[in-house]
């Protein structure tokens, strides 16, 4: 217990969070401070790229086993599960509709690629590493919580949701192209590769991350201003207890794939984090009639911070305690 | 210099159904459009702004279209149920161009 | 398709002034307005570009708002005083929309 | 409030051109002028995207232009020989302005 | 003195002066050379960032002694004083009127965070260091000088210029905010935070300098190309005369404060220097009848490339000779 | 002849290859994956400057020696020779008219700055040195092929296609200035200025370079998916058997001019490349009638690839074969 607080504080006190507490900040004074669209595209294109490298890098150091294709299908499997489990505890615990409860629970199938890169930050801040291809299983459970999410509105009769189109867009997200692309390039140039990059890959990583952090707190200061009001407290309690049973559907996973104590980690800051870029996209699109500030302000200002101060400390603590154990 | 009357079509619409949009647009027989950015807005569902935003379910834009009158209606028709559920603004406008036989 | 007659006003005007334009016009009951980027332009006090400019001192934006034609006069009323001693210019032009409720 | 009749012209057209229609523009005593930014389009010469260019030789812009009624044909006249072998849309409408002296 | 010509020749073929000289020089020989408005603002938050978080680690590292307080208030002090020294000159040497030459005396009470840079950078070349606080005392001395000129202004029976709006945009400044808010971040996290990511704001630093200062020279190119006709010859010599004039008042202030070479230094650049983002838009606002032209190309056409190249150099000479003396 | 085949393997797996490869994969499959336009040219601005002040740097450690003005006459030459060649073959290859063949032919007279920088970074892989002033004559070789080119029309009796303002805007086009004033920049700072800044031009230049040629593979494969019909087989040939005639141009002279292998190699690579920025934008202008599908898809998407994958490793061999002989 003591070792969480003071993971969890020394967490709290690194340049990554408190750049987000910055922006939260700033925004909530209505500062005019902001960081131009392109460049933060051009950040998380640089994250993306670099996570996905790095993570490539380290299957083709330490082989591939038998485990990364079912690590494969356990998150697939969550990302298919999660949106059923978030969608009941929404109709119970919020009075939200079918429409933007299946919204929602579409955000908390899938997952937050910052606050995986956070968890992985926070990993080698700890002297652990976990298995690379966590970066494939990140990429694997982007896409099927929005399917879950709209089976589950199709089943309400509300009729076809999905085409071709839309198929196509979810599966070939410029997200996950360019994690499963720059994974896979890891994988093929090896260690070798990494050496011609690193100094901009890794040298200035955890930098780029803060200023990304810090725009990300913009938006969310922004949306908490804006759209906070639509948060009635049964939601807002949603955003923090689904995290925290995400990451217990992650953990069962992990340990029973025989994660390493990252790796198990990983697979619980995955199940605990929601969406923010590639569900929301689908869902203007699916979903037009559900209400965007519900599940923007819910995902981006409520639950990534949550799980970036809290959440990951105690997802390592469990973590370590489990696999130990 | 000689002008020829024509109609300019203006929708402000999601960035994600931009695509949509403009294939509804060809195909009506369209021959032409221009999409321009679109920086931020208000409406019945809130303000927004493109600032910092990394995906594109925030974004707006803002597809133009130059066309003959006869085509306009055919492209209404088309376009709507694209439009219809999402959140945005159509307004047509008459205008005058120059080389007709481009529309 | 049916369509209804509306007023579309464009208002070019400095970027600092932007929010205090929108809160006239959310002021005089405009429902909704989008924002649009301009890159640089000219007039009687010279040229200016946005290209390299950090600050917004120099900046320029366009606010478009579509309005039922009959709340023209209270816009432009609120609306003035905001842009009177500022640069840029007002334009207002007829358009037609579908869905005449939004407006 | 008093408004005043004018004309809007609205050209769309390559980047690489910007400042030579702009120059026949105030060749043709045009007081002011603002350029906006275009994202992409289709047209006769097939379909084009600013994204991840580098070079000005694929963008393009829009030149907009109030400008009273009266000097609207010279304009014309001396707009159409730069945009006249390049692609591009010029459109003309009517609009209103506050502040007719300006323009 | 043929040490403050040493320093200054071999100031004037730094990268970085001859970086902002290929701007000022394909401006003017009207290249199509350009840096894109997005990523000149993400190199100056860059820069903001950078220099507030090191100048909060300094504080940290070295503790905080009393005259940072001191320092604040002499600051702010000399923010709000040099714009009526401004205002008195300019209506002495040029043909303003007065709400131009208020709005030109602004500026210059005010600061150049990019002078403020450069100046730390050539510390740095003499192997000097400089309080930490003194980026918190760039930041106090920002605003101040905005209102002494609306002041100014209001006292020829103006009207009123300022309201509450108005107020918090000037405090809550996107510059102000990243610069405070970096240096408490740095102040927080210490050399713990500052070694997570050095390598992303210490060393690429320089580089990343050059290339904002070439795009501040294609925008003064730029702007003399169009602008330089409105400066007359007495707006010119103010242009050259007035950051003189405040580095002595800078000069009093540092070693009143008994600050090291490096703090006197800086605050004589801080004097010297002239605002070019945060007041020509509070100008735009509030003073929209004074001409744009003027205070921009006297600011960032005419006194910050003075006090890049021959400027810099002779405040450090100055502060050497008197601090050691 | 094997050693050619490693070196091409090796060529091809590596991440910069791999990045392009991506790009061109994802906008096939019509991913959405993007980079925004202000980040393309913020990379490319960097490339630029990084390329242009290394070779300054290193002209200033090796001093100049007498072949630097004869390497540019030679540029110059090649520059002006190869629209006509590549003109010639055009019309006996593919059916393009006049116009059309003429607009292609500039491209492949001028250069592309990336296939130079790829080259120089597979010469850095293989630890050889070329010239620097290498980037001088890259510059030098960007315009002149334009002019050739509109000179091949004004013969067809085609009237005036060439003014003063077309003729300063290719002279003064914003990456010839970039290029030549970081060289001359680097040419006055020396080594001294480069250990200033090279933490941000030289370490993370490998990485960044990756994700511009990610960009172009996005690029690229737009312009394939959308302009692919305009190329004829005649054209496809001629897109793979003209940088291989351009490449043994630059043979002769960079083997006539008395070149290290490095120096061999890059002639043969800048012959060998088309241009993709500077020579479209000044078609757009002056030969408006051109169909611009046919250039730049031919340029980008194919003589660019091939000069990456094949052509480069291949010129390396043969340079070294012919210079080692
Ligand atoms: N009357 C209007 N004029 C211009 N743009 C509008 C208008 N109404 C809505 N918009 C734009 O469309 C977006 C969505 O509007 P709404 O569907 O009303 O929420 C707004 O954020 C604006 O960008
Ligand atoms: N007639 C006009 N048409 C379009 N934009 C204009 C016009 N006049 C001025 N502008 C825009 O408004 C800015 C300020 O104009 P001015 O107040 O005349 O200096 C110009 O730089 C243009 O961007
Ligand atoms: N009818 C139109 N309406 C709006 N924009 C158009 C139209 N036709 C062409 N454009 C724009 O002009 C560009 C060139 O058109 P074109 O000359 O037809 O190839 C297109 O890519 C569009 O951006
Ligand atoms: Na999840
Ligand atoms: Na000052
Ligand atoms: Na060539």
């Amino acid at each position: 217990m003591e070792q969480i607080l003071t993971l969890a504080a020394s967490n709290l006190i690194s340049p990554i969070i408190l750049s987000f507490v910055l922006g939260v900040v700033a925004a909530l004074a209505r500062s005019d401070l902001s960081v131009p669209e392109a460049v933060a595209k051009g950040m998380s294109i640089y994250l993306l790229f670099a996570i996905g490298f790095k993570g490539g890098v380290s299957v083709a150091d330490y082989g591939v086993d038998g485990r990364l294709a079912l690590s494969l299908l356990a998150g697939i499997a969550l990302s298919f599960v999660l949106p059923i489990v978030a969608f009941g505890l929404l109709r119970l615990m919020s009075g939200l509709d079918r429409l933007d409860a299946a919204a929602v629970a579409a955000h908390y199938g899938s997952i937050s690629i910052v606050t995986f890169v956070a968890g992985t930050s926070m990993l080698e801040g700890a002297g652990l590493e976990a298995e690379g291809y966590m970066v494939a299983v990140a990429a694997a459970m982007e896409a099927p919580a929005i399917l879950s999410a709209l089976w589950l509105i199709s089943r309400g009769g509300d009729g076809r949701r999905m085409d071709s189109d839309l198929m196509r867009e979810i599966m070939f997200n410029g997200s996950i192209v360019l994690l499963v692309g720059a994974f896979l390039i890891g994988c093929a140039t090896g260690q070798e590769g990494l050496d011609k990059i690193d100094s901009f890959i890794v040298a200035p990583f955890q930098g780029v991350l803060c200023l990304f952090l810090l725009d990300m707190g913009l938006v969310a200061g922004r949306g908490l201003r804006q759209g906070g009001g639509v948060l009635k407290p049964g939601i807002l309690l949603f955003g923090v207890v689904m995290p925290l049973i995400g990451a217990c559907f992650g953990l069962a996973a992990g340990v029973g794939l025989g994660l390493s104590t990252g790796g198990v980690m990983l697979m619980m800051a995955l199940s605990a984090s929601a969406s923010y870029i590639a569900v929301p996209a689908a869902m203007r699109v699916a979903l037009p009639e559900a209400n965007p500030s519900i599940y923007l302000t819910l995902s981006l200002g409520v639950t990534f911070p949550f799980n970036l101060t809290l959440g990951l400390p105690l997802y390592l603590a469990i973590a370590a305690a489990v696999t130990r154990g | 210099m000689e002008t020829h009357k024509a109609k300019r079509v203006a929708v402000i619409i999601e960035a994600v159904m931009q695509s949509r949009l403009t294939d509804a647009m060809e195909d009506a027989g369209v021959t032409g459009y221009s999409v321009l950015p679109v920086l931020g807005g208000s409406g019945r569902s809130g303000a927004w702004s493109r600032e910092g935003q990394v995906g594109r379910g925030q974004g707006m834009v803002q597809v133009v279209c130059i066309i003959a009158a006869d085509k306009l209606d055919d492209l209404l028709t088309k376009a709507f149920p694209v439009v219809e559920k999402h959140i945005g603004v159509v307004a047509v406008s008459d205008c005058e161009v120059l080389r007709a036989e481009r529309f």
